[in-house]
């Protein structure tokens, strides 16, 4: 089923929280919803459930309107970050409960509830453990639990809040390769709250970045860690270097690097965006004439499995940044703590600082460069 | 430091070395105005006789408690039950001699009351005597036996008037009784419980209470509400007196506190106790307030009972009387 | 929320229903104690309580509450301290016995000390030859006062100090302070709001009182009688407008003390509020 | 390991504070109440059994029981709803509400027997509603129930309230989500939660209640075998100078009790530990 | 200083929390303790700081007994996973209460102090914070208040308990930066806990990996990587895959890879381990003429920054293993989601199981692998 959300504002007494936000989730897709803590991501998503009502806007499931619909109409599985289990109800309680409140005429017989559960426990893997209470397993577990929960129901889409926050790196790799699986499986159109990037990047089929109750990209992963749309989206996936430098003369300058800018760009502050793998390191000065490389002192190198990443201190401006590379390319280089090496600065979006000076945070403009 | 004024007597008495006197007068709960008046106008006579300024302490609560009290500690110099087997008890333990009530005149009861009904102003029910109390449909308010010392003088008082009635007969006076307590609908823990209910809750039919009650709460609580009956025959009772010889003797108030009982006997202390309504043993004075306490027809506890010590083992104890005849 | 709380037509009845219980069993009360106590007027609402022995029962009422209630501050904040900050074998029948006071009828309260300190007593011979008097006076009244409001600081604080941890000491103890310093610097600020919550309802109980003082008073005009004890008196003298006077002298304490303690909750509350927000608005800050 | 016994792991002052608890508890509490049990055991078995046994105390230890119960009962049930209300709606006057529910505890029972009986007597401001309707209230067992509900009602508020107040709403709103009606969702999630606490709250109301004489004497009537309480009974006997068989029924009331308050608190202890494994 | 555990037994009533621990740590080193969740690292941490105390063993520092003493006596500097500021005191209080606790001969007077915290606030970039309340602070400036707080009693080694646990990305990689900056300045010997690898492969000079009760191996980040002491280690410290096999006749065949295993090694199922980033992916059959390859089935492709991750299944065993490259080295392969291609296995790790099989879990034993 698809969902739409329509110009949905929702604010808290003084607070808003969401503000005019639009997004389409066609059905079938795995969707991630990322953004620091904050942004509004548990909101929006609560909003489609129906656990919460919105000032303005709609919310429309395949088309139809659903805002003004009651939660228990709207056949939504909802898996809550905390999974909000029952305490006092044993696993197989907890998964059938949604069948067994169900008024007299729907619901099941008895032996087709014990089937339901037992086969949505296989799909779980945790045949066996029918018997125990919440508190008696793992936050792995109890997450599958949850998840089987609201798959009892039959839900047309799912929602999971945070689904793997609490666990630990271990048990949440194991589950999101699960979760992949099981979407495969059931063709469900899953929305999913993350705010951790490498999550959204390795499970989603589409990525919806928020901060500050907007939604700023929407896109594949590669869409938004190549094109990030503005400097929040680029600073928020992934890690990034940041240089200060100005326009001037049409040049940007950021230390001793120079690049050039777009036509007509006005002059002033701008800031440079890097990503620590767009730093090309070498230990001789690059043969092109332009000068897009700096001289840096290598502060420390950390080894992080696959990657190398290098701290390094620029010569010109005293700057601290980072660069990452393949292990196999580090080995090559052969250098160690200490030394100077040049480094190229691939890939770098400036930004200026926007004339409109009326919000909050200053906004910048990207500008185009060519080197 | 307020402890040991709360009971004792700072009293050097007899010499005179320090001016001021201190009795603790254990009393049961109606007497508090009539001792406030007694205290008042003993304590100007003793100044005047020996110089001495003389401070009672009043306590009042059932008489029962008190007596208590008195057994557990509260160092009492004088005690002014409600009835003598509270202060037997009291002698019981060692506190007072054993033959106290021959120590003072008038088997130490220098005032007496009788039980008299209280009834609906203008007697709606026709409540004459005690016959009428055991009719059906008849509601009696009397506090409980065993809880309430006022309640015993009710309870002993309708025996003794079934028992005279058929002529000794304990059968029938039980029977007499059992069916009195049947028309109770409510039995207060004290007798001052009862009167409320009988005459704030509107509770009740007739109220059986002492004469001097039965006054206090037509003249406090609405003359124009209530009047008084006198039954044919009613019991005399007799509230006791007398010195805590153990404590009077240790707070060396042994000559003060007798002389306090003793001008209960005066004609003065037994004005004040006519005036409030406590029948004066003395007849002159008996006379001079005639109206107020008409002649009715008493028997006594010794007469009929053998005496309190005797009635309450037949008649309070566990599993005594009282307890075999009250079916609610 | 909206969709998954009640209609509001139920949200209203329930309301309702629970006006109607809390106004049939304790606002008409209230009321009626109130109404009574004025149902003579103004004046002999004045003159009940500007008598002296009202004014003594008042002393020695806040006599004995000035004394029980420290006692059993301190005795609520040790034992806290030993119930919430270790473990040890036999808590819950430690907390049962701290509870106990709470299920003993205040009759028994009351005769419990009498059958220690009494003339009849155990410890009668002792007394006697100290010439100390325990009972039918102030100490008696005082100790069987501390005995029906045993639990009630100590029960307030257990929960709040056992929520509270034991964070903040390590990190005291790990930064060199000695265990009175970790006390008084770090504990006592974080529970103070909990001991005053102890200490008023223990205030509350103490003044209010009745069945264990009654037994132990002795009732002296002006000397043993507490308020409560006061209040029975003049009702026993058919004075009720006065006996409710006096009783409203109570209620309003109780009341009094009420607000007090709806103050500081709302205090607490707000102040864990700006705290919360502060949270939400310290992850935004991070974020940005 | 003495030592490790002595000082419990690095905070001091438990060797201290643990002394002091239990010497005050000691001295104003447990030396006392065997002072209750040496006066009993002055009786032989068989008087102690015939004290208990005889018709009157069964009678009012039924009585006593019964109205407790009751009480108890009904305590639990506008408990819950009273914190409930308190906790989860917002309406005028709300604060005022959530204060004047510890009154009982303030009130000297004494007044609070005597204004219910004002209220609740045949003549009273409600009672003589009632009384058109044929029913009484004050002097019959009704009455007792009513003053044992107005001094046993904060308990239950007060146990649950924080209970509710800590409860997480996601639960709820997973029941509605699944498709649970707000009825189901409050008698198969929310109440089982709550249980524990209201089996405090009630049990603490009930303990509280069997011991109350101040406000019942007031209300109750105080008719032996009918409406007369065990604690009146321990009364009535002390008025007849009957300490041992007053403390023999004292100390039946207190075992009963004491058993039942450790009942309550080895079961919040099993919740608690139950909570903490989550 | 220097810190030497030496056979700490630690029990909960009937649980061991720290089995036979033996530890050494130098002076000035910056030593991560690195393990799962429930493994001990919180226990160890308090049993040298003299917060909790041991059944057996001794704690040594500078080679001198402390078992039995105080903790106030230690001269210990510990920060708490929450912190655990005082929040009735503002920072300055807070940061002060080492110092204004001592005794009065020797405490420094009220001057000192103020000095003392005022460069202690520089020190963690606090400064003009000083009249807040720990509310009032944001969850990365609580963790240095927390921090100065402990390093005002000038204490002789500094322990932190999960210092950057509950913060959130950003924050965090900013602070770690900070810590390692103020251990080079400071030049303390410093112990801190994680359950993060990323965290401590970056942070550490030394990394200690622990897992239920037991230390599983020491040593530089480099070497826990590179050269896990075991398949728990290995596993737990970055992504690994998992093929299962036998080996035969002095062979090792895991599917139809094959490789040779030492000599004397018994025959039996054995388990091969395999970073990802060692699996080389290429279009074409390697030239080698060892079967050390197998063929693979793109399943998905994530572009992870700098990291491109490839979900493979093997042809011959059906088994779903990863793959990690550069993304220079993805760009040049030209491979899409379903295509099949050749996976060298490189630097497997063969373990076979233990024949001593007393211990629960079955005991692994590495076997050297030649191809
Ligand atoms: N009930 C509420 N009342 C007031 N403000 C609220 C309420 N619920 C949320 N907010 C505010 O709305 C904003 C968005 O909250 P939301 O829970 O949607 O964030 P989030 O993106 O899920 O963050 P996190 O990653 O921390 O869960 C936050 O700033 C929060 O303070
Ligand atoms: N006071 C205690 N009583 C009983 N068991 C305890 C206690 N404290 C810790 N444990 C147990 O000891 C084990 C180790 O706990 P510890 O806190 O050291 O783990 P940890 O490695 O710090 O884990 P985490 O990463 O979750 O903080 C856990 O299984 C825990 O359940
Ligand atoms: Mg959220
Ligand atoms: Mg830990």
């Amino acid at each position: 089923m698809s969902i739409e959300v329509v110009n949905i504002t929702k604010s808290y007494k003084n607070f808003t929280a969401l503000e005019n936000v639009n997004l389409h989730i066609p059905e079938g897709e795995l969707v991630a919803l990322l953004g620091p803590s904050g942004s509004g991501k548990t909101t929006l998503l609560r909003l489609i459930a129906g656990l919460e009502q919105a000032q303005q806007g709609s919310i429309l499931f395949n088309g139809e309107d659903n805002t003004n619909r009651d939660v228990r109409e709207r056949k939504v599985g909802f898996v809550f970050q905390h999974y909000a289990l029952f305490r006092h109800m044993n696993i197989f309680d907890n998964i059938a409960f949604g069948l067994t409140v169900r008024s007299r005429k729907t619901r099941p017989s008895k032996e087709e509830i014990r089937e339901k559960v037992h086969s949505l426990l296989r799909l779980v893997q945790l045949e066996g453990l029918a018997h125990r209470y919440p508190s008696q397993l793992s936050g792995g577990q109890r997450q599958r639990v949850a998840l089987a929960r609201a798959l009892a129901v039959e839900p047309k889409f799912l929602l999971l809040d945070e689904p793997f926050g609490a666990l630990d790196t271990k048990v949440r790799q194991e589950l999101r390769r699960w979760l992949r699986h099981l979407h495969g499986k059931l063709g469900l159109t899953i929305l999913f709250v993350t705010h951790d990037q490498e999550e959204a990047m390795e499970l989603a089929d589409r990525v919806v970045v928020m901060n500050e109750g907007r939604v700023e990209q929407v896109g594949s992963p590669e869409e938004i860690y190549l094109k990030p749309a503005n400097p929040f989206v680029y600073s928020f996936l992934g890690r990034v270097n940041l240089f200060r430098g100005r326009i001037q003369n049409g040049r940007i300058k950021l230390g001793e690097a120079e690049f050039t800018a777009e036509q007509g760009v006005s002059e002033g502050p701008a800031i440079g965006y890097m990503r620590p793998h767009d730093a090309e390191v070498s230990l001789h000065p690059p043969q092109s004439a332009a000068a897009t490389a700096v001289q840096a002192h290598i502060e420390r190198i950390t080894l992080l499995g696959p990657l190398v990443r290098l701290e390094l201190r620029r010569l010109d401006t005293k700057e601290v940044f980072e660069a990452e590379m393949g292990r196999q390319r580090f080995l090559e280089l052969l250098v160690e703590e200490g030394d100077v090496v040049y480094v190229t600065l691939n890939n770098l979006s400036i930004y200026v600082e926007s004339e409109l000076q009326s919000v909050p945070t200053p906004a910048l403009t990207p500008v185009h460069v060519t080197v | 430091s307020a402890a040991s004024q709360g009971t004792g007597t700072n009293g050097s008495g007899e010499a005179g070395g320090s001016q001021t006197v201190e009795l603790l007068n254990v009393s049961y709960d109606p007497t508090r105005e009539f001792y406030q008046e007694v205290n008042a106008e003993f304590a100007q006579e003793w100044k005047a006789k020996t110089g001495q300024t003389l401070n009672v302490k009043q306590s009042h609560g059932g008489s029962g408690k008190q007596s208590r009290s008195v057994i557990d500690g509260l160092e009492a110099d004088v005690v002014t039950l409600a009835l003598a087997y509270d202060i037997d008890a009291i002698a019981e333990q060692g506190l007072i001699a054993a033959d106290w009530q021959k120590k003072l005149p008038e088997n130490s009861s220098p005032y007496t009351s009788t039980i008299v009904f209280l009834v609906r102003k203008g007697n709606p029910k026709q409540i004459k005597d005690w016959d009428d109390l055991v009719k059906p449909g008849i509601s009696v308010i009397t506090p409980n036996p065993k809880t309430s010392g006022g309640a015993r003088w009710n309870y002993l008082a309708a025996w003794g008037y079934a028992l005279k009635k058929n002529g000794g007969d304990e059968a029938k006076a039980k029977e007499f009784v059992g069916a009195l307590f049947k028309n109770v609908p409510v039995l207060d823990s004290g007798a001052r419980g009862s009167t409320t209910t009988f005459v704030e809750r509107g509770i009740g039919d007739v109220l059986i209470a002492w004469e001097n009650e039965a006054y206090l709460a037509v003249n406090e609580l609405g003359k124009d509400k209530f009047e008084i009956v006198n039954p044919s025959l009613s019991i005399l009772a007799e509230p006791p007196v007398t010195v805590v010889d153990k404590y009077a003797e240790k707070h060396k108030t042994k000559e003060v506190a007798d002389a306090y009982l003793q001008f209960l006997y005066t004609k003065k202390g037994q004005e004040i106790a006519a005036k409030h309504y406590y029948r004066p043993r003395s007849a002159e004075v008996l006379k001079a307030h005639t109206p107020a306490f008409p002649e009715i027809e008493m028997f006594t506890i010794d007469e009929l009972f053998g005496g309190w010590t005797k009635a309450q083992q037949t008649h309070f104890s566990d599993q005594g009387v009282f307890d075999q005849l009250y079916k609610p | 929320m909206k969709h998954v709380t009640e209609p509001a037509y139920v949200r209203w009845s329930l309301i309702a229903v629970a006006f109607l219980f809390l106004g049939l069993f304790l606002i008409l009360p209230l009321i009626a104690v109130f109404t009574e106590a004025f149902k003579q007027g103004a004046g002999v609402f004045l003159a009940a309580i500007a008598e002296p022995e009202t004014l003594s029962a008042v002393k020695l009422t806040l006599l004995v509450a000035a004394i029980s209630v420290p006692l059993n501050v301190t005795f609520g904040i040790a034992a806290a301290w030993a119930i919430a900050k270790f473990s040890f074998r036999g808590k819950n029948v430690l907390l049962t016995l701290i509870d106990l006071p709470f299920a003993v009828s205040p009759v028994i309260a009351g005769l419990i000390f009498v059958l220690l300190f009494g003339s009849q007593g155990v410890a009668a011979p002792w007394l006697a030859a100290l010439d100390l008097k325990i009972i039918f006076a102030v100490p008696g009244i005082v100790l069987a006062t501390t005995f029906v409001t045993f639990p009630f600081v100590a029960r307030e604080l257990i929960p709040v100090m056992e929520a509270q941890g034991k964070d903040e000491e390590e990190a005291a103890v790990s930064l060199g302070a000695s265990g009175w310093k970790t006390f008084w610097r770090v504990t006592l600020p974080n529970v103070k709001w909990g001991i005053l919550y102890g200490v008023i309802l223990c205030n509350a109980r103490a003044m209010g009182e009745f069945g264990a003082v009654s037994v132990v008073s002795g009732h002296i005009r002006g000397m043993t009688n507490t308020l409560p004890l006061h209040v029975e008196i003049l009702y026993n003298e058919y004075q009720f407008a006065a006996a409710f006077a006096v009783a409203t002298l109570l209620a309003v304490l109780a009341l009094v003390t009420l607000v007090l303690k709806s103050l500081i909750e709302w205090k607490t509350e707000r102040k864990s509020k700006a705290e919360e927000d502060y949270y939400f608005d310290a992850s935004g800050e991070k974020a940005g | 390991m003495r030592k490790s016994f002595l000082r419990r792991g690095f905070l001091p002052g438990f060797g201290m504070t643990m002394g002091y608890t239990i010497i005050y508890l000691s001295l104003l509490v447990l030396i006392p109440l065997s002072v209750l049990f040496l006066k009993a055991t002055t009786m032989s078995w068989e008087q102690f059994v015939g004290t208990i046994l005889d018709p009157r105390v069964i009678a009012s230890i039924r009585v006593s029981i019964l109205t407790s119960f009751f009480a108890a009962c009904v305590n639990a049930v506008f408990g819950v709803l009273v914190a409930w209300v308190l906790t989860r709606y917002d309406f005028f006057g709300k604060r005022i509400i959530d204060g004047i529910v510890d009154l009982p505890f303030a009130l000297p029972t004494a007044v609070g027997g005597i204004a219910l009986t004002s209220i609740y007597a045949e003549n009273g401001w409600i009672g003589q509603y009632l009384a058109e309707w044929g029913v009484k209230v004050a002097y019959t067992p009704i009455g007792i129930w009513v003053a044992l509900t107005f001094i046993g009602l904060p308990f239950v508020v007060r146990t649950v309230q924080p209970v509710l107040q800590d409860w997480d709403l996601q639960m709820e709103e997973a029941a509605a989500t699944l498709g649970a009606t707000r009825f189901a969702t409050f008698t198969r999630v929310i109440l089982p939660h709550l249980l524990p606490a209201i089996i405090t709250g009630f049990a603490l109301a009930f303990a509280r209640a069997l011991g109350e004489y101040g406000s019942v004497v007031f209300i109750s009537g105080n008719m032996p075998l009918k409406t007369e309480i065990v604690p009146l009974l321990i009364m009535t006997k002390l008025e007849q100078f009957d300490y041992a068989g007053a403390t023999a029924i004292a100390t039946v009331m207190l075992v009963a009790s004491f058993v039942m308050l450790l009942l309550i608190n080895y079961l919040q202890w099993r919740i608690n530990k139950f909570d903490a494994a989550r």
